[in-house]
């Protein structure tokens, strides 16, 4: 097997990832999107770090996690007071980018 | 370093403006009399100028320059020629007049109105209109003359929108839609306009490499700025443009008769009679200089489209049946004979035009002025809501009819030396263009005289009969105006001799002599 | 004594700028100040009449020149006078007819308001037309040329608030531009031709220019011509513009503006002398309209419309003779003056009559006034004995020459003139005596009950409007009005043989207009015979239709020649039809034109710009997911296009 | 499990560049694995419930933490493991707690052509993704024994410490101050006295509404369980007898139908009756 196949699987779970964000509305969900996305260019990453012999790669993945871990929690503090102040963890409901 | 004069004449109605926008509310009196006093004081200044100017001198005298823009060789080059110093003393004159006439015209609404109208405001406004156009007159820097050129839209936008005419049928509600749209199409129209030129005006600069409209003519006559043709129509196109927005040109028009019909009559002599002007000043100034070939190749479209103004001016005037509407038409077909006058590349046509625009200027502004007494006095701008006024009110009636023979081109008041310099300058080398326009003093004489036969002659009806004769503060507008009209008439030259030499400077900047008459040219 | 010149323009002119500007105070002594001004320019014309008769005949012509008035690189305008034969005869004609009804009018305006603003608009004519004839250059000569034109206007509508009168002020004012824009044409033409438009170098520079451009200029010329002299085609204005009051018709629309036509084509002679096809179509308008004229000043019921009527086809007589070249010119200049005495006579007795008579027009109400008006009817008697041409008189004089010098002209182009001309003779007798019998024999008819005239519904509202309905008691009007009339008679009995015995006239015209003789295909004495044997023909017909049998008070239907002669032989209806109705469509058209299409494509531009912008907004819904859609398919675009990029 | 002593061979000889492969068993795996992961995708995308997306997320990563370790990334395996899929996940699942189930589980696309837009746009990228990663010239497969000699984790930390020194300390602050910042969102300053019951129940009166307790589910009808709404006296359900959870999850069971059934049935007897007296009506 050829180790492109890594990265024709992570593209293929960017990709589903991607279309989650899209779709759903509950906004925890669609962080796990996101964080299925991110996950998906880490398993890039560590591809490209195998394929040419270095670690940068993988150091790359690394911060990656720790903003993803970060991301995460600001997120979901996002998300708790939203919902305390609208009681609704539907991202259609924050619609107030319409004038 | 001499005295900025230039600088002063357009600052001091500028500073006026702010003044007189900074008066308390409660003293609008106070506002009044203190917008008039600038506007007096301008023309003082406008006088001097007038006088220190010396027609047969240098072609551009007085000339101020500071660096403003270094990096794009922006400067604030102040200058005048004959034609700038004429429409100077023009815009000068005519705002004192402006003021004394729309005095009560932004007075605040009888009680049980919510129209919110700031008296002061409207004196500032017209001061700011005043000071935009001195210095677009006298700005020498193409990019200096295009920030005042569309800076001037924004005060006249208010003054549309926020000033109508107190005489509407169709109530406050229809009233204030109406002056919306018409001070949204002003806008969008000569914003259209200018954006081209802001287009035509960078794209001189990365030709030439600076804004300096006497460097680049410079340049230009001897050659050592070389435009490809095709460059310099598509500048050419650019300015003219902006310019016929602005003059109107046929089919560029639409904007001033809601323009004018919706303002106040002062509001619309200040657009018609003041600021217009800037438009038809330009094309002499920019298009022809910077320009000279790209002229030369769009005359014949031009000088077309000029006619179709004068005729189709004259005709929809004929059709109207608003007074501001007629007078706003009759404006759009004397704008043709002024572009018609320019573009017909000979002293005769270029020095009528000149003429045509000061001239026209006093003209419009008096009947317009009357026109805005008769209409404030019934409170209907509908011809038909007249008739007999001359009986009631004969010096009404009397200095209207002054009004509509300028209009006409009566010979003997002033605007009939200039058409007729502008025909017979379009006559000698484009015969048909001259003949058909001909026409057109026909039809000047025909909306005129049934504007005032419709208004002013016939039996008394029954809501004109109890109106009042010429106050003494609107003879003081109307009567120095007239006489104006009639000196300028009998006696052209002092004002020919200040125009003649800036025509030839121009004449030679697009390398055109008159043709010579059959008789001479056969020995 | 030349500096006099600008004097005689300018004692009128001050006399309409105080008169207008001054105000109500002035409304006491208004009309004397006006007359004694027009008496002045009348008396500094004889003064220069009388320095000119002291010089040599070649040298009286003179200049003066006052300022530069236009001075634009070779476009140079002057206000220069100039002051020679031909300008003398009108400035005395002028001033002096101009003085007469200055101090009738004193009389016949007394019981109107506004006699003051009357004065002022009579100096101002006066000044304008003064300006006219003493100008040295055509742009000057047209800036009198419109200034006589304003005054008419003003006159005509003198009472505004008839409708009637306003529209036939308009009218006149609209026509007469329609003439204009010859003159300006004409004057565009010279000064492409010659580079100047001033008399003496354009008249003296003819031989220099292609005939082309000759004729045209002429035939402009000739269009200014018909329009101010009230010649076919632009004859219409003269009929309505009788709305004015009657000393304005005697002055302007007889004596004096309506005769500059005349005086353009004599004064641009040498200019039509070279283009001999622009002269022929002068004539031939010439003979259409003393036909034209006669045709409808025979078919009028109203006096002054008949004699509007006259004065256009005595006018085409001297159109017809200044056509004829230097044959005529004098002659035309002849006629013009002694018409002038005597139709100015004729109007001012028709305003007598009128003034006795309640403002009342129509010659069917009249009848058997001699008793009543006896000044009247014997000056009036005179005018009409001269304008038939009855030996002795000034119109035989005058008229007869002009006839001869038609015959002159030579081949067919004489016999055919002449022949219209002699026609023109017998209609003359014709509805000069109609007039004449309606008017002042026969039985009073203004006994009768009047009754509305289908014929002549346009003047109703002037009776009803200033008079009442009472039956008037005619009486003969007051010395100051008759004076002038007298004056009047005595120049249209005497004028013609002062100037005609001895070729009096001719000579002192010469140095100006030039003169040849022609040759005439049949003698002065044949000529004569057949205009006298014409003119009793004419006499006879019109004493046997209106003297042998009683008027009737109300028009019968008439012939069809009759019913078109009455409505000015239908060129009202074909302007209305052609020209006011199809104006109207036109402007109306383009009105919408202008809303829908014109504006239509900016507003159309600005709606569908609108739209768009409106289907756009709809994009932005404010949902972030929707937002997110646009960044991804973005993102995707750019991958895209990145691969399309590395693909090519 | 342990993969892949990779020959070295090939490597040192740049003619045979596309010929590395990866051993069967790694080959196997992830055939495997990675159909579970897709899969695990899918469900995370598609469930309806957050609790299930989450589990299936942490299935996804669990199957991803083991690519890492079979691509040499021990120490980035053994933390997907461990902070990741333990923490992260967790955390998920706490908020999910908190939130509770909301009307936003729905499937149900509430945005016109959301739904379609983002599958094309999904697809579409997708495709476009996959096919340049087919177009990229990835023919170099260097093997990490060569990076990985001297250990997993001392390479990293080799580097971290050197080349990244900046950015690990930067991601440092950043974790800071994402900690400071999620207290500061979620955190609410009490700034008054907490209410006793007593004055809570004064504000009830004082409002004037539920001023007794909430009714219990079902007592009106002759149901009795906590997911059947009690029924008012019109027969229509009482919102305020259920909870609000069960409510938004759709698990209430709704017995209205019932009581209307009997209403009709009691309508259709009491008419019988009335029949009788309208056709007396008739009569008189």
């Amino acid at each position: 097997m050829n180790p492109v196949n890594y990265l024709y699987l992570a593209a293929l779970l960017f990709t589903i990832g991607a279309t989650g964000v899209l779709i759903r509305r509950n906004a925890i969900v669609l962080f796990m999107c996101i964080e299925l996305m991110l996950n998906a260019c880490n398993l890039a990453f560590v591809t490209f770090s195998r394929m040419h012999g270095n670690l940068d790669g993988q150091i790359i993945a690394f911060f990656t996690m720790v903003v993803a871990a970060a991301e995460v929690v600001v997120g979901l503090a996002i998300i708790v007071s939203l919902f305390r102040s609208r009681h609704s963890a539907s991202v259609d409901d924050a619609s107030l980018m319409k004038l | 370093m001499s005295f900025p004069l230039l600088t002063v004449t357009a600052a001091l109605p500028a500073v006026g403006a702010v003044a007189t926008a900074a008066v308390p509310a409660a003293r609008r009196t106070a506002a009044k009399w203190l917008a008039l006093a600038v506007s007096l004081a301008t023309l003082g200044l406008a006088v001097a100028v007038l006088v220190r100017f010396d027609p047969d001198g240098d072609r551009y005298q007085l000339t101020e320059s500071h660096s403003w823009i270094s990096d794009f060789g922006v400067r604030y080059e102040l200058g005048v020629d004959g034609i700038g110093v004429a429409l100077l003393a023009l815009t000068a004159l005519l705002i004192p007049f402006i003021v004394l006439a729309g005095w009560h015209d932004a007075d605040p609404l009888e009680t049980g109105s919510s129209r919110w109208r700031p008296t002061q405001g409207f004196f500032a406004l017209i001061l700011a209109v005043e000071a935009m156009v001195i210095l677009s007159f006298e700005a020498t820097d193409v990019f200096l003359f295009y920030i005042f050129f569309e800076a001037m839209l924004i005060p006249l936008y208010f003054l549309i929108g926020g000033f109508g005419d107190r005489a509407h049928q169709g109530g406050e509600e229809t009233a204030s839609t109406q002056r919306s749209y018409a001070a949204v199409k002003f806008l969008l129209y000569n914003l259209a306009g200018g954006l081209i030129m802001l287009a035509a005006v960078i794209g001189l600069y990365t030709v030439a490499g600076n804004f300096s409209l006497q460097e680049i003519a410079q340049a230009r006559a001897d050659g050592s700025l070389h435009m490809a043709t095709s460059t310099e129509r598509w500048l050419f196109l650019g300015f003219f443009f902006a310019f016929a927005v602005k003059a109107p040109l046929w089919p560029l028009h639409t904007w001033l008769p809601n323009a004018m019909g919706e303002s106040t009559a002062p509001v619309a002599v200040l657009i018609t009679a003041v600021v217009d002007k800037v438009g038809t000043f330009a094309m002499l100034r920019f298009c022809l200089q910077l320009f000279p070939e790209a002229s030369k190749w769009a005359t014949p479209v031009i000088l077309v489209l000029a006619v179709i103004s004068i005729l189709y001016g004259a005709l929809l005037a004929v059709g109207q049946r608003d007074i501001k509407r007629l007078i706003a038409y009759a404006s759009i077909s004397h704008f043709g004979f002024i572009i018609m006058g320019i573009f017909a590349m000979t002293s005769q046509g270029q020095s009528g035009a000149t003429l045509y625009m000061v001239n026209h200027g006093i003209s419009t502004a008096a009947l317009l002025l009357v026109a805005g007494f008769l209409i404030s006095r019934r409170g209907s701008r509908l011809i038909a809501d007249y008739g007999g006024v001359q009986k009631v009110a004969p010096v009404l009636a009397g200095t209207f009819l002054v009004g509509g023979l300028a209009t006409l081109s009566l010979p003997g008041l002033a605007p009939f030396v200039s058409e007729f310099l502008v025909l017979v300058g379009t006559f000698t080398r484009h015969p048909v263009i001259g003949i058909v326009a001909t026409v057109g003093i026909v039809l000047a004489a025909l909306y005129t005289l049934v504007l005032y036969q419709r208004t002013m002659t016939g039996p008394v009806k029954a809501e004109v009969a109890t109106m009042p004769d010429l106050r003494v503060r609107e003879l003081v507008v109307v009567a120095p105006l007239i006489a104006l009209l009639l000196f300028l008439g009998v006696y052209p030259k002092p004002v020919a001799d200040l125009v003649n030499p800036a025509v030839e400077h121009t004449m030679s900047d697009v390398h055109k002599t008159d043709p010579k008459p059959d008789v001479e040219a056969a020995r | 004594m030349e500096n006099l010149i600008a004097l005689l323009i300018a004692a009128p002119l001050l006399g309409a700028a105080v008169l207008l500007c001054g105000g109500r105070r002035l409304d006491a002594v208004g009309h004397w100040i006006g007359t004694v001004l027009a008496a002045a320019s009348f008396v500094i014309g004889v003064l220069l009449f009388a320095d000119m008769l002291g010089k040599a005949a070649d040298h009286r012509a003179v200049t003066q020149h006052l300022f530069s008035w236009i001075p634009v690189a070779g476009f140079q305008a002057d206000v220069t006078f100039r002051l020679d034969q031909l300008s003398m005869t009108f400035v005395l004609l002028i001033t002096g007819v101009g003085s007469l009804i200055h101090l009738y009018s004193v009389g016949y305006m007394e019981h109107d308001e506004r006699r003051r603003r009357f004065f002022g608009y009579l100096n101002l004519f006066l000044a304008a037309m003064l300006l006219l004839v003493l100008a040295d250059n055509y742009l000057l000569l047209y800036v009198g040329w419109e200034g006589v034109g304003l005054a008419s206007y003003l006159l005509i509508g003198f009472w505004q608030h008839k409708p009637s009168a306003a529209t036939a002020a308009k009218k006149a004012f609209l026509v007469n531009r329609v003439g204009d824009v010859g003159l300006s044409i004409a004057i565009m033409l010279m000064f492409t031709t010659f580079g100047t438009f001033a008399f003496t170098p354009v008249l003296g520079a003819v031989d220099g220019a292609s005939e082309g451009k000759l004729t045209a200029i002429a035939l402009m010329l000739l269009l200014a011509a018909c329009g101010k002299s009230a010649q076919v085609p632009l004859q219409s204005w003269l009929g309505d513009a009788m709305e004015g009051p009657t000393p304005v018709s005697a002055l302007i629309h007889a004596a004096t503006m309506v005769t500059a036509g005349v005086y353009l084509i004599v004064r641009s002679g040498a200019l039509f002398d070279a283009a001999p096809d622009a002269q022929l179509v002068v004539t031939v308008v010439g003979a259409v309209t003393l036909l034209f004229g006669a045709i409808v000043g025979c078919a009028k019921d109203d006096i002054k419309k008949a004699l509007a009527g006259s004065t256009m086809s005595q006018i085409g007589y001297m159109v017809l003779a200044a056509g004829l070249g230097p044959i005529g010119y004098a002659f035309a200049i002849m006629h013009l003056v002694t018409h002038g005495f005597f139709k100015a006579g004729l109007f001012l007795g028709a305003g007598s009559v009128m003034h006795g008579m309640n403002d009342e027009v129509d010659m069917r109400r009249y009848g058997g006034l001699r008793k009543y008006m006896p000044v009247t009817f014997v000056t009036f008697g005179l005018g009409y004995l001269a304008i038939i041409g009855f030996p002795g008189l000034s119109g035989f004089f005058s008229k007869d020459k002009i006839i001869e010098a038609a015959f002159a002209k030579g081949g067919t182009e004489g016999w055919i003139l002449g022949g219209a001309a002699l026609l023109g003779a017998a209609l003359t007798a014709y509805y000069m005596t109609r007039v004449m019998l309606m008017t002042f024999f026969g039985e009073e008819r203004w006994r009768a009950r009047p009754t509305a005239s289908p014929a002549e519904p346009d003047v109703e509202p002037a009776a009803e409007e200033r008079g009442t309905h009472a039956e008037p008691h005619p009486h003969e009007s007051p010395w100051i009005m008759t004076i002038p009339m007298i004056v009047l008679a005595f120049g249209s009995v005497f004028a013609g043989a002062f100037f005609g015995v001895g070729n009096r006239f001719l000579h002192w015209l010469e140095p100006v207009t030039g003169h040849e003789e022609g040759n005439s295909p049949v003698s002065a004495a044949t000529v004569t015979a057949a205009t006298l044997v014409l003119l009793l023909v004419g006499v006879g017909i019109a004493y046997l239709q209106y003297g042998r049998r009683p008027v009737p008070a109300v028009a019968p239907r008439g012939s069809l020649l009759t019913r078109a002669a009455r409505r000015d032989l239908l060129q009202d209806d074909f302007n209305h039809v052609v020209l006011v109705r199809g104006g109207e469509h036109l402007t109306r058209s383009l009105v919408y034109v202008d809303h829908t299409l014109v504006d239509g494509v900016v507003n159309g531009s600005a709606a569908s710009m609108g739209g768009l912008s409106g289907r756009l907004r709809r994009l932005q819904n404010g949902y972030a997911r929707s937002y997110a859609v646009s960044m991804f398919g973005g993102a995707a675009v750019l991958i895209a296009l990145t691969l399309l990029m590395r693909a090519v | 499990m342990t993969p892949l002593a990779t020959p070295a061979a090939p490597l040192t000889d740049g003619l045979t560049l596309a010929a590395y492969s990866t051993s069967t068993g790694e080959a196997v795996q992830f055939w495997i694995l990675g159909t579970v992961a897709v899969i695990g995708a899918l469900c995370t995308v598609f469930m309806r419930r957050a609790v299930h997306s989450a589990l299936s997320l942490a299935g996804t990563m669990i199957v991803l933490a083991v690519f890492y370790l079979a691509n040499g990334a021990y120490f980035l395996g053994i933390v997907q493991i461990v902070v990741y899929t333990g923490a992260i996940m967790m955390l998920f699942l706490f908020v999910v707690m908190l939130v509770g189930v909301t009307a936003a589980d729905s499937l149900k696309e509430t945005i016109k052509g959301q739904r379609w837009l983002a599958l094309l746009c999904g697809l579409g990228f997708g495709v476009l993704l996959l096919a340049g990663i087919g177009n990229a010239s990835l023919t170099q497969f260097d093997g990490l024994s060569e990076a990985n000699a001297p250990g997993n984790v001392q390479g990293l930390a080799a580097l971290i410490f050197t080349k990244y020194v900046f950015a690990f300390e930067i991601t440092g602050a950043l974790l800071i101050t994402a900690a400071v910042g999620a207290m500061v969102l979620t955190h609410r300053e009490r700034t008054e006295r907490a209410l006793t019951q007593r004055e809570m129940s004064e504000r009830r009166v004082r409002e004037g509404k539920h001023l007794p307790p909430l009714p219990a589910p079902g007592v009106y009808a002759r149901h009795n369980a906590v997911d059947i709404a009690g029924l008012l006296p019109d027969g229509t359900p009482s919102e305020l007898t259920v909870n609000p959870t069960l409510r938004e999850r759709g698990q209430v069971r709704d017995v209205s139908r019932e009581a209307l059934g009997d209403l009709k049935a009691l309508e259709q007897r009491s008419e019988e009756r009335l029949e009788r007296t309208r056709s007396g009506e008739g009569t008189q």
